[in-house]
Formats: structure tokens, sequence, C-alpha cells
């Protein structure tokens, strides 16, 4: 019986690999005519209509930290419900070091990142809590780091907050801080993000944290250093958030503390994540723009002031009809189809 | 190779490890027994390190490692199964391999998986779900499985014998021993089948209450009055043909 | 000096009964079904202004509103196991999304129905002071401090001895074996989210008699809930009594010992602390290696 | 001519009540202005900025391309600082009450206009605590940005008068306010307690007042409470409690304009108008009135809506409001009101004073 | 008393058992063996209501059961000790033995039959506060035997009970079989251990890849010769 699966396999993986080159073509075509599209026809199409690009510039705002969430989850095993912990404080680093220091933008927005991977890395510890403990220890540290930046006027500005942060810069010859710019400057960022991620899901770390999940004992057991690979994702977690809060930071040109660590950066994105799929990488990022495009642009014009009712009512009847998301069910449908 | 002295394991009031001295030789294979409950299990937590001794120390090829991290022992050739399977739920068969491999050794050798795919019978089910593709006896399979991948000096077997069928279970204990034979990994098997030990290994130990009460090859211990009574309930030599007659297999191997 | 101390610990201590109010049925649904009902602070908020209608139309008491109260709540927890239960696979991660969407539907239906105005009741006699020696309090927080023991304590022993509450536990366990016991996990988990929308209709009143309401509080209740709950030790109820008074009491003594701008954030530190000493919360068991 | 005005204001969300309120007078203005003005129309078009500074921007962009030719609404500076930003880009004018934030009107926007500034309330708050002859006033505020600015506006005023002030700073997430009120009852024993925060703190701080009965001898607290609201409300908590107010109540309105605006919100309405919509309706109607100016001489296109605002003098319903170079209104003031009967009378100041303060004159 | 006709289940789109017909007749120990994965554990699940059926039918004194769920066999008056244990870990070792007398006909009895599976597994009482998570591999095979036993059924279904148990409590197990036989109880049992399972079984059904592929009389089955049979491949 084993001799004879052996066989089988062997006679089939020519046959699959052959057929995995036949449609590297066709993919890599699709994915070229992805990138055309995100990067000359979206400026294109919409870029002289202000409102519907700076709805899709806070939509790809949402798709980062979403992409930041899912990859913890997905890949850590851990729920978190205190992101915007990490978005927050991207935020200030960054807004605090181009106002207060003049450092260039890109840099403060890195640095910001930065930040908030030092904030998580005094947040470690809180890796020994599991499930509900673990997602509100962190929420907990994003409650504490909201009232300090609060509290610590003298540095961050206190209630009042920051005004005119430094805009954004200018790319392709766009002038600094318009509205294209900002757009194409964010859809690279949650492009190398969800590039970044993809490398990681397909290594051996990735599928070591992968095997994580549900059996921790089993995968320490035979020798996976689980503690410094889960701290290791929530590092590259939190840089991702708080790149994400640094560029939004410097897109609203304001800051204050109840807005950079309102728990909407968390929920939000979850909603976005779970919606799309978290266990894909695409999943997030298309999530976050049709929960955000579709509640704004068409929920809010059906009802302008009840319109999340809709919203809510879609995100009950996805989870009924689809619990896994809606790009593993557009798959499914493709594969229907096929 | 493995040295334990005067190791205790507590929870709360109770000992389940108490006070055990024991070595292990390389090439050695020592068969671990007992009644339900004797602390077996909690013996290979504590020399894989899932269970923190509350005394004595683990040695192991000369260096203490009871302040070792768990995945460390891995990587120094501490290989263990889990009696209850606890396969990496969201993993493939294959893919389990491959994890157990590249952590455990450091890299991957796709030659050396299938090889193990095929030595534990799993070649069939490489691509199958561990969570759910797999019965009861698959799952003990890959336990082995993932222990070999890891390159162990010293494999821990607990009870991955029992419910396997005759053919199936003649086949394994070739495979134990052939991986004695040929690798020269010193193991510590657990079972409750005394005709299985018996076949298997040089020496045996017998735990009750945490306590070790013998220490021996199978012949002296499975004759000990003592053993015999707290484990089969009967005396020493009727109760070797009772267990020749419950096991089914090995016999002839 | 120990007058304001007395009346920070007593301040403390009413201010943790109502937490446990509020928290008692999300741990309740949380530790027997595994599912954080992101909806629970809106069915409590949906109980207060149920009792907010029945006073400003009818004239009715607050107290006298628990009845239609318990009725709303518990018909809408059911509804909402209704929805949960279609959810087979992961359903501790994707009820989340289920339930906050759920609490975005309520939210915004009590929105468009009551307004977002700030309401509480008027009843004078709830929000009377009543003094004992160096303590003082409302009506109402000393009446509803009570009520919650109370329910905290039935609630406990429903749960430790009766069948009902042991086949509660046994179906969160393992909810096969269950089955194989006689008992119907479908109508148990339903019992479950039952219990627990009685509990936030008393919550909800109690809410409405000592505090003041807006359909957007929803989100903060649920927070503080689910803050409580695992600062209890899942699955534990008199956790949850023991952890929300510490969180009151350490709200209360801050205040009085520093300043109020620190509340939140020594409640908070309350919370990393106890976790960080003890990992499964305050009475919570660990699980054991497989 | 009718002309689109844009309205954005947040619906949904925390800050869902007071945008309400202020759409409820801006609607009114809009009929008013509609009904008096017969060479004129006023299209109003409203969008929700569900109480988030992205959303505002959006909101601000969505009513740009629509046509609008002026955007009215904000509230909270946090919200008005990125969209009144993203109108100045787009030169719109945009013009508020909601936000009282120095910084607004100091950042060089150049076509932004508000009716009230915390200055106002400042002045208001300290002509009262001084005819009241307090001795010492303890403070407790919220940590929001309002609220704290202009309790430390207050705080430095009254130093610098020699009045004894004690602050206590709360989390908005507070409810509890008992341990608060006893350290002013134990500790400060100060004359007043002055409240800064919104409705809902009122209502905590004055129950946990009530059950304490610390011996001050007045409440006073700012916007939102004294409102004829509250005073049905929460009929054993208000009485002898001073905010500010524009009116008394039952309101009565001398001018035509303030005529006008009651009847239009009754009538729309069916309720007694608020302070929110007051702001609201001055607001709008100043800029209402600009457009027509403007475009009667033809620079609605040219930047003359702006233009015709800076040249504003007119007396509203919330006095005498005037623009200054950064269009803040440095006339305005505003008027304390005390609950007195399930009425609330003026006290302050003298010249638009209904009645005497009750003083010491506490709920309890 | 039970009796399968063509039952047909699987996981999602993979099939395990093909057409598989056997009674067990009342009063009688049904055994059946096969080799490891030959679906033994998925056929006593699909009886159990744990896995619907695909074709076929199950009958419980000549009434179709209609893919009965779980519980609904429970109030049929069978149990079933599962493979792999399923104890409630969370629950003490008690309170999973009262779980067991859970339907309200058996709740007067729970005092004695406690003390009942006490006296036969000793281990149990001594360990009766302990989580039953936290039991040894032997242990929790007795909790879920014992917690079976507690709602003294008319039918009992065991899959491999001797499973992780020291050849004392093995003897423990055979002796409680037989007795409970004797006693006029139904049992159907899966068991590896097969010369022991025949030594009891008063009918032998033997399994292979999902199909029945022997039945017979307990005492006209030579052990040698199924061995080398089907066992052998
Ligand atoms: N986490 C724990 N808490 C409390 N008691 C425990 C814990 N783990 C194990 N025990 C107890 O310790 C004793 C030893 O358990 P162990 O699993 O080592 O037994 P064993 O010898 O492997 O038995 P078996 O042959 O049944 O597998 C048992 O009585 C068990 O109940
Ligand atoms: N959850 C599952 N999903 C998919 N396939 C499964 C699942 N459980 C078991 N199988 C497969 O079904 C077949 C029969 O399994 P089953 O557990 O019924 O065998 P068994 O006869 O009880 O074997 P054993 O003697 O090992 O207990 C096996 O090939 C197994 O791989
Ligand atoms: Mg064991
Ligand atoms: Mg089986």
């Amino acid at each position: 019986m084993t001799a004879n699966h052996h066989e089988h396999q062997t006679a089939r993986a020519p046959h699959a690999r052959a057929r995995r080159a036949g449609a590297a073509a066709p993919r890599a075509l699709a994915w070229a005519a992805g990138l055309a599209a995100a990067y000359l026809g979206v400026p294109l199409l919409l870029g002289a209509n202000l409102y519907v690009m700076s709805l899709v510039v806070a939509a790809l705002v949402i798709a980062c930290v979403a992409l930041s969430w899912a990859l913890l989850g997905n890949l850590g095993g851990m729920v978190s419900f205190g992101h915007s912990a990490f978005f927050g404080v991207g935020a200030y680093v960054s807004a605090l070091l181009t106002t207060k220091a003049g450092l260039p933008v890109p840099l403060g927005m890195a640095l910001g990142g930065a930040g908030a991977m030092l904030a998580a890395v005094i947040m470690l510890p809180v890796l020994r809590l599991r499930g509900p403990y673990f997602a509100l220890a962190i929420l907990a540290c994003a409650h504490i780091l909201r009232i300090v930046a609060t509290e610590w006027s003298g540095m961050t500005g206190g209630a009042a907050g920051i005004a005119n942060i430094p805009v954004l810069p200018s790319v392709f010859g766009l002038a600094a801080g318009d509205k294209t710019g900002a757009y194409l400057i964010m859809l690279s960022i949650v492009l190398l993000f969800a590039w970044i991620y993809q490398r990681v899901r397909a290594s051996h770390y990735g599928l070591a944290l992968r095997a994580m999940h549900d059996s921790e004992d089993a995968t320490r057991v035979v020798g996976v250093n689980s503690t410094l690979l889960k701290g290791a994702m929530l590092l590259l977690s939190a840089f991702m958030a708080g790149v994400a809060g640094a560029f939004n930071a410097h897109y609203i040109n304001f800051l204050e503390p109840d807005y950079a660590f309102n728990s909407v950066w968390i929920t939000v994105p979850i909603v976005a994540a779970i919606f799309g799929g978290y266990r894909t990488i695409a999943g997030p990022v298309i999530g976050a723009l049709v929960v955000y495009l579709l509640d704004q642009l068409v929920f809010k014009s059906w009802m302008p002031t009840g319109h999340q009712l809709v919203l809510g009512a879609l995100l009950v009847a996805m989870m009924v009809a689809s619990p896994s998301g809606l790009l593993p069910l557009l798959r499914r449908r493709g594969a229907h189809h096929a | 190779m493995l040295e334990l002295d005067n190791l205790s394991v507590r929870f709360g009031g109770l000992a389940a490890v108490d006070g055990v001295s024991l070595r292990v030789d390389s090439h050695e294979v020592l068969g671990l027994v007992g009644p339900n409950g004797a602390g077996k299990t909690t013996l290979f937590n504590a020399i894989s390190g899932l269970a923190r001794p509350a005394g004595g120390t683990i040695r192991f090829n000369g260096a203490n490692i009871v302040r070792t991290a768990l995945f460390r022992r891995s990587r120094l050739g501490i290989g263990r199964t889990f009696q209850i399977p606890q396969p990496m739920h969201t993993l493939t068969v294959r893919e389990n391999l491959i994890v157990a491999q590249r952590f455990g050794t450091g890299r991957v050798d796709d030659g050396r998986i299938d090889e193990i795919l095929d030595f534990t019978s799993l070649a069939g089910k490489a691509g199958s779900d561990a969570a759910t593709g797999l019965a009861l006896t698959e799952l003990k399979a890959l336990e082995v499985a993932k222990a070999l991948a890891t390159n162990p000096r010293l494999l821990l077997l607990d009870e991955v014998l029992a419910g396997l069928e005759t053919v199936g279970k003649r086949r394994f204990m070739t495979m134990l021993r052939e991986l004695h034979a040929r690798f020269g990994v010193a193991m510590i098997v657990i079972e409750h089948d005394i005709e299985t030990i018996s076949t298997l290994c040089q020496r045996v130990a017998v735990l009750d209450f945490g306590r070790l009460i013998a220490d021996g090859t199978p012949e002296a211990v499975f004759r000990d009055p003592a053993v015999m009574r707290s484990y089969t309930g009967t005396s020493a030599g009727t109760s070797a043909e009772t267990s020749a007659g419950t096991s089914t297999g090995g016999s002839h191997a | 000096m120990t007058e304001l101390l007395l009346q920070a610990l007593y301040s403390g201590l009413l201010q943790g009964c109502s937490y446990a109010l509020v928290a008692l049925g999300l741990a309740l649904v949380f530790g027997s079904t595994r599912v954080i009902n992101l909806a629970h602070g809106e069915l409590v908020l949906l109980a207060a202004y149920v009792a907010y209608t029945l006073e400003s139309c009818f004239g009715l008491g607050p107290v006298a509103a628990i009845p239609a109260a318990l009725a709303v709540t518990c018909a809408a927890s059911a509804s909402v196991y209704g929805v949960v239960r279609r959810i087979r696979h992961d359903r501790e991660i994707n009820s989340l999304i289920l339930t906050f969407g759920i609490g975005v539907i309520l939210t915004n239906t009590m929105l468009l129905v009551w307004k977002a105005d700030v309401r509480s009741t008027s009843s004078t006699w709830l929000q009377d002071a009543v003094v004992l020696g160096p303590f003082y309090s409302m009506h109402s927080e000393l009446l509803f401090a009570g009520l919650a023991v109370v329910l905290l304590a039935a609630l406990w022993w429903w749960l430790a001895r009766s069948w009902h509450g042991r086949a509660l536990r046994a179906v969160a366990s393992n909810r096969d074996a269950a089955a194989l016991m006689g008992i119907r996990p479908g109508r148990v988990e339903l019992l479950s989210f039952l219990v627990s929308g009685a509990l936030a209709a008393f919550a909800g009143v109690a809410l409405y008699c000592y505090g003041v309401i807006q359909p957007a509080y929803g989100g903060a209740l649920t927070i503080k809930a689910f803050v409580i709950t695992v600062l209890a030790g899942v699955g534990s109820i008199p956790g949850v009594l023991l952890g929300a008074v510490l969180l009151g009491v350490c709200e209360a003594l801050t205040v009085t010992l520093a300043s109020s701008a620190l509340q939140e954030l020594a409640g908070m530190a309350l919370f990393l602390l106890v976790l960080f000493v003890l990992p499964n919360g305050l009475l919570g068991t660990a699980r054991r290696r497989g | 001519e009718e002309f689109l005005v844009g309205v954005e204001l947040p619906l949904t969300g925390s800050l869902a009540r007071v945008g309400n309120g202020m759409q409820e007078g801006v609607a009114v203005a809009a009929e008013v202005f509609n009904k008096t003005n017969g060479k004129h129309k006023i299209k109003l078009t409203t969008v929700d900025d569900e109480s988030a500074p992205a959303k505002a921007i959006a909101a601000v962009e969505k009513l740009a391309s629509q046509g609008v030719v002026a955007i009215t609404g904000g509230y909270g500076s946090n919200n008005i600082a990125p969209a009144s930003d993203a109108a100045n880009k787009l030169n719109l004018v945009y013009m508020t009450s909601g936000g009282v934030d120095d910084s607004l009107v100091n950042s060089g926007r150049k076509n932004f206009f508000r009716i009230n500034n915390t200055a106002g309330y400042e002045r208001a708050v300290l002509g009262l605590l001084s005819d009241l002859g307090a001795k010492s006033v303890s403070i407790i505020y919220s940590t929001k940005e309002a609220t704290s600015d202009l309790s430390a506006a207050v705080t430095k005023a009254l130093g610098a008068r020699g009045v004894k002030v004690n602050s206590h700073s709360f989390d908005p997430a507070i409810t509890d306010f008992k341990p608060i009120v006893n350290k002013i009852k134990l500790q400060d024993k100060s004359d007043v307690i002055l409240m800064v925060g919104y409705e809902n703190d009122y209502v905590g701080i004055l129950r946990a007042a009530r059950v304490l009965k610390p011996g001050v001898k007045a409440m006073v607290g700012v916007w939102s409470l004294a409102t004829p609201k509250m005073a049905a409300e929460f009929p054993d908590l208000m009485p002898n409690v001073y905010g500010t107010a524009l009116l008394p109540f039952p309101a009565t309105f001398e001018t035509a304009d303030g005529k006008a605006f009651a009847d239009g919100y009754r009538q729309l309405y069916k309720k007694e108008p608020d302070y929110l919509g007051q702001f609201g309706y001055v607001q709008a109607s100043l800029l209402f009135e600009a457009i027509a100016r403007a475009a009667d001489k033809g620079t609605i296109k040219k930047g003359g809506i702006a233009e015709e605002l800076r040249k504003t003098d007119r007396d509203t319903l919330i006095g005498r409001v005037q623009f200054n170079a950064n269009g803040d209104n440095p006339n305005f003031v505003h008027r304390m009101g005390q609950h007195q009967d399930k009425k609330i009378v003026i006290v302050w100041p003298k010249e638009h004073a209904t009645g005497k303060p009750v003083y010491p004159g506490l709920p309890w | 008393m039970l009796e399968l006709t063509g039952v047909r289940a699987g996981y999602g789109a993979i099939n395990v058992l093909w057409d598989v017909s056997l009674t067990a007749a009342a009063g009688q120990l049904t055994a059946i063996i096969g080799p490891n994965g030959a679906g033994k554990t998925t056929l006593l699940r699909a009886i159990m209501g744990l896995l619907p059926l695909d074709a076929g039918q199950v009958a419980l004194d000549g009434q179709p059961l209609r893919g009965a769920p779980a519980w609904r066999m429970a109030e049929l008056g069978v149990a079933m000790v599962p493979e792999g244990r399923m104890v409630f870990r969370d629950m003490s070792v008690e309170e999973n033995l009262i779980m067991g007398a859970f339907l309200p006909a058996h709740r007067p009895h729970v005092k004695a039959r406690l003390e009942q599976a006490y006296a036969t597994f000793p281990r149990l009482r001594e360990r009766r506060r302990q989580a039953a998570g936290a039991l040894s591999g032997g242990e929790a095979q007795m909790l879920a035997l014992a917690r079976g036993l507690m709602s003294e059924p008319r039918l009992l279904i065991v899959d491999e009970p001797s499973l992780g148990l020291a050849p004392l409590v093995v003897n423990e197990l055979f002796d409680i079989l037989a007795s409970l036989k004797a006693a006029g109880r139904t049992i159907i049992l899966v068991e590896q251990n097969t010369e022991r399972a025949l030594a009891i079984a008063d009918h032998v059904y033997l399994m292979q890849s999902g199909k029945v592929a022997l039945s017979r009389p307990a005492r006209e089955v030579d052990l040698e010769r199924l061995h080398d049979l089907y066992f052998a491949r």
C-alpha cells in the first residue's frame, strides 16, 4: 500500500509541475495588470475626485493595520485588541521627530515604525499570556499609552495635540501633500508589507509559526523557540501598524491622544481582516477596501445617518454565509465555475 | 548519556515523580513500566522540559539540563512522543516533519523526510491534514516520525505501540530495533505490554507511586513478586504466561 | 484622611459591584461557549432604554421596568445566539466580528430610536443619599450592589451545583462528549445566552438608575466587562466579583491618593500586573499539557 | 439664484448629540433666510463626519465635489482642524462654532471663521465668580482638549486675582465622581465647585455632590448645563446650578431675528430651542448673508464670501459679532444663567441679566 | 437489537465506510475487529450520530433512527466509551462521573453508582477532586469507562477500552465486560486485543478497508487463520 502511494506521487509530480509552469505566465500577467491598474489606472481615473481619493487613502491606512493585525493573528496565533497602541505610538514618534527635531518625513515615518517596535519590546512580557488574556493585555497597554500621551503634555502637547504636522513629501512630480501622491505612497507601503508578510509566511519560520497555533508544546519539543518567533512577529506587526500611524499623522496633519489611540484603529481593521479572510494575505487589504468604500460610498448615500446599520447587517450576513471571509468565498465560487 | 539524580516532580501535594535516580547509556533501550498514574509520563515531561522538577538533576551527556529551555533540549538530541498524540494541527503530515527537521537539526533534507515517512508507514498520508485526516494509530506513527525528524540521540517513546494491530506492531518494533542498531539511538520505552517490553528492551525500570521500585533485566524484574503484584495483580510465575497470551504479536519476531 | 479613604473604599466597592453586574453576563457566555459577545454592552444599554421608555412614557419606576427589560434583552440575546450558532468553524474568532456587527446594528438602532441625548432616571428616591456612619451612597447603588451579590451567588451555585450548570460546563469542555451523555448542546448554549440576557437586563436597569446612558456607551461597557472577565480568570464567577471590586477600589483609591486623571491608567496597570503574576487571571485554572 | 451650502457635522459617533443639535440651528437658519430674503435661496447638503477626523476631511471633499459655495458646521477641534485645512486647500469658507481651541485661528487658515472661543467662556465664568465673591474655587474638569484649555485659562486668571484654586482633572471614561467630590468636601473646602465637562459629567458630579453634600456655596458649570432640557430631565439635580446660557427660559426673544429663529425652530422641531441650535443658527445666518452680499456683487467665485464675512458687524442672538484677521470673533462673551424654579435666569452680565443670582444656593 | 444496513459515511469528501451491514443481538457481546484504519471508530461514531450517514440506515429495536443525534441515542439507553477518551477536561473526576448520569431517569441513582465506580476503579476515588484534564493516560481511560457505565445503558458501545491500561486493570476490564454480559446487557466492543475480545464475544465482525470482511459466531472463529488471512496484508 505504501509503495503504491509512493508511485502515485512520483507519477503525479511532473504533471503538477507542468501545470504550475503553465499557470505561471498568466499569473505574472495578472499581477502586472493589477499593479498597472493600481499605480496608473486609479490615479488617472479617480485622481481628480478628491473625495473618492481620500476615502481610498483612508481605506489603505486601515488595510495596512489590518494586514499587520492579520500577520500577528495568522502567523503568531495571537489575537490583539490593542494595535491602536502601535498605531498611536508610530504617529506620535513621527510627528514629534518631524515637528520638533525637523527630521524629513520619510525618515520620521520609518522611525515611527521603529518607535512602535520599541513599544512592542516593552510589551514583550505579554507574550506569556494566551488567547483573550493576550488580546486584552495589549488593549490595556493601548489605554495606558493614550493616558500617558494626554498627561505628558510637555512632550506631546497633551489633549490639545499637535497641529501643523509636516505634509507627506512629493512623489513622481506630484505636489507634496497631494492626494494622489499620498495614495501612491500608501499603496507602496501596503504592497511592500504584503510582500514581506508573504516572504515570512513562505519560509520555514512561517511554517513553524503556523504550527504553534493550537499545538505550542508539540512545536516546542521539536526544537522551535516559540517565544523568540512570536516576539519577532509582534515586533514586525508593531512596525507595520506604526508606519501606518505615522503615515496617517502626516496625511491628516493633526494628532491628539484620543484620535491617535482611538479604538477604531483596531476595530475597523479587525472587521476588515476577518471580513476579507484573515488567513490570506490579500484578504485584509481587500476586506478594508470593500468594507470602507462600501460603507462610505454606498451605504452612506442610502442612509446618511444610520448607515453603519447596513454595515453591521453586512458583517453579520457575511459571517453566516462564509465564516472564513470574502476571499475564500470568491475562490470557492471561482472553483465552482471552473 | 542520561543520568537522573534524585529527580522529583510535584503537583500540589502529589509527588508524581519521587526521588528517581536512573541512568541510561548510549545504545541502550530501557523499558519503563508501572501501573496507571505511576508517573511515567511525568518523568518524560521532566526530561524533555515540559514539567519543572521540584528537585534533583537531569544530566544529558554530562551537562545538567534542568534549566535548559525546552526547545534547546530537542536540539541537544532528546526526542519525545506524546501519549495522547499532539500533531501540529494546522499543518500537513509532511509539513510536520519539515518543521521538526528544520528546527530540530537546523537544515531540511527531503530525502530523509521521505525515508522517515516510509519508515513509519505514513507515506500515503504525507499530504493529509494532521488535525483531521488521521486515525489514532496513524497519529501515533506521526508522533514517532516527528521525533525521528529531529535526529534524536535519545528517544522517549510513550506508549507508541498501544492500539496497534499485530502486524503493525511487529513492523514498528522491527523499525525501532533497526533504529537502535543502525543509528545507535538510545531509547526509553513506556509500554504496558510485558511481552513487548521484554522483546525490545535490555533493561527495565519499574515506577510505582512515583518511586523507582525495580531496575534490572526483563527476566529479573518480571520475576520479582513485588513488581508483579503492583503491576498485574498476580504472582510472578503465572503472569508471564497471561501477558504472553494477552499480547498477540512480537513473540516470533 | 481616614474618612476620605473609607469613603473611597466604599465607593470603590459599590462601583465594583456595578462593574460585576455588567460583566456577569459576558463572563457566563464566554465561559460556557467561548463566544466573546461584543454586543453585550449594547444589550445592557437596550435594557436601560426600555426602562427609560417606560419611565418617560408611562411614568413607571425603573425597578418596575425590570420584567419588560428582561423580556426584551432575553429575546435579543436569544437572537444573538440564533446567529452565532450558524458558525461552525473557528467560532472563537468569527463570532467576534459577528457579535461586533450585531453591536453596530443595535447601537445605530438605539441612536435612531432614542436619539443621542443623555438619559437617566428622574426618580428622586433612587438618587437620594444613604448615610451609614462615614459611608455615603445613593439608594440605587446600594440596592443594585446587593442585587449584584445575590445574582452572583445564585449564578455561581447554579453553575457549580445544578444539572443545567453542569451541562453548560460539559458542553464548554467537550461538545461531542456532552452529547454522548444525553445533553443537547444547542439548547444548553441557548440557555446560557438567555441567562446572560437576563443578567444584562438587571445591569441595564441598574445603569439607568445610577448612571447616565447614551447610545454610544455600549462599546465601553463591553470592554469593561471583558476586562473584568479576563481579570477574573475565564470561567470563574466568584472571580468576576473579586476582579470587579479590585478594579473599583483601585480606581477609587487612585482618585483619592493621586489624580482622577490617572484612574483609567491605574485600572489598566492593575490589570496588567495581575496578569503578569497570574497569567490565568485571579481565579482561573491553567490548562494542562496534553 | 440658489446657492448650495455644505454642512459637515458629526451626526453619529461620540459627538452625535451636539452635532445633531447644531444641525437643527443651521436648518432653521436656511428656512428663515429663504423666507426673508426674496432674491437668493440657500440649499443645504449635509454630510455626517461620524466624529472622526479622516471622515471630516472626506466630508469636506465630498461637499466640494457637489459644488457648495461654503461650508458650515464642524464639532470638536480635532475634527475641525483637518476639515478646515481641507476646505482651505479647496478655497472654501469654513464657518463654525464647534471648536474653541486657539490653535484653530492661529495657524494661518485664511478662509476660517468662528463666532465663539475659549476667551468668551472664560470671561463669563470669571465674571460670575467675581460677582459672587468666591474666595476659593475647586475645578473639576475633563482631560479633553476644550475642557482642559478652559480650565487652565480660568485657573490662571483666578490665581492672578488671588482666588484659591484646586484643580481635579478626570478621564472622560470615569463614571463615579464621589471620590473627587469627597476630596473637595474634606480637603479643599472651597466656596464654589466649577465643573468643566459635558452633560453626562455634570449629572455624575451633581449626583455625587447631592449624596456627599460638600460645604460649598454654589455649583457652576459651563456649556450644556443651564438648558431647559436639563431642567426638565433632571429636576432635582438642577436647582440653583449655574451654567453658560445665551437666553433665559422661558425664552423671551426681543429682536425680530430672535423671534424668527424661535418660531422657525418650534415649527420644525416642536420643542424649545437650545444653545446648540442658537449657535448653529447664528453661524449659518451670518454665512448666508455674506453669500447673498457677495452674490449681489458677483464675487462669489473670487473669494467674495470671505471678504464679506470679514466686513461683518452685526448684533445677533449671541451678541455682537465681528471677525478679526484670523477669523476669530473678538467680541464673543458668553452669559451665565442659573436654574431657578424650573426656569433659567440670566445672572451675568448685568446688562443682560433677567434676575439676581441665588447665592449661596445649592440643588440640595 | 441494533441493526445497520448499507451504512455509508466518512469525513467530508473522504468516504470511509462502504455499505456496512451488521447486527448486534440483544444480550450478546458483538466484537468488531480489524486492522488499523479499517474504519471501526468511524462506524461507531456513525452509529452514535456523531457523524452524518451518507447512505443506509441504523435501527434500534427495529425502529429506524434516521440520523438521530448523539443526545437522542443517550435517551434511548445507548452509551459509548469513545476512542481518545473525550473526558471533560475542565471538570473534576467526580463531576465527569456525575455527567454520565445526566439524564433525569438516572439522577436518583447517582450516589450509588458513584460508589460502584469508585469500588471498581479505586484510583479514581483517589483522584476524585482533580481536573480530568490532568489525569494520566490510563486514569483518563478508566474515567471514560466508568462514566460510560454510570447510565447503566441497555446498549454499551466501547472503542478500544484497554488502550493505555496496565495489565492489572485490563483484567479488571474484561471481568466487567463479562459480568455486564452476564447481567443481560448488549455490548458492542471494538478491541485490538483480539484474543481476549474473542474469548468473551458471541459474534465477531471483521472489518477491512471500510467493509465487513467476515461475520461469524465467535466460537467458529479460528484466530490463527484470521490473522493469516486478514491482518498480514
Ligand atoms: N498537572 C497535573 N496536576 C495534578 N496531577 C497531575 C498532573 N499531571 C499528572 N498528574 C497526576 O500525576 C500522576 C502521574 O501521572 P502520569 O501521567 O505521569 O502517569 P503515567 O505513569 O504516565 O500513567 P499512565 O500509564 O496511565 O499513562 C497521576 O496520578 C496524575 O493524575
Ligand atoms: N477526522 C477524519 N477526517 C478524515 N479522515 C479520517 C478522520 N478520522 C479518521 N479518518 C480516516 O478514516 C479511516 C478509518 O479511520 P478509523 O479511525 O475509523 O479507523 P479504526 O478502524 O478505528 O482504526 P484504529 O484501529 O487505528 O483505531 C482512516 O484511514 C483514517 O485515516
Ligand atoms: Mg502515561
Ligand atoms: Mg479506532
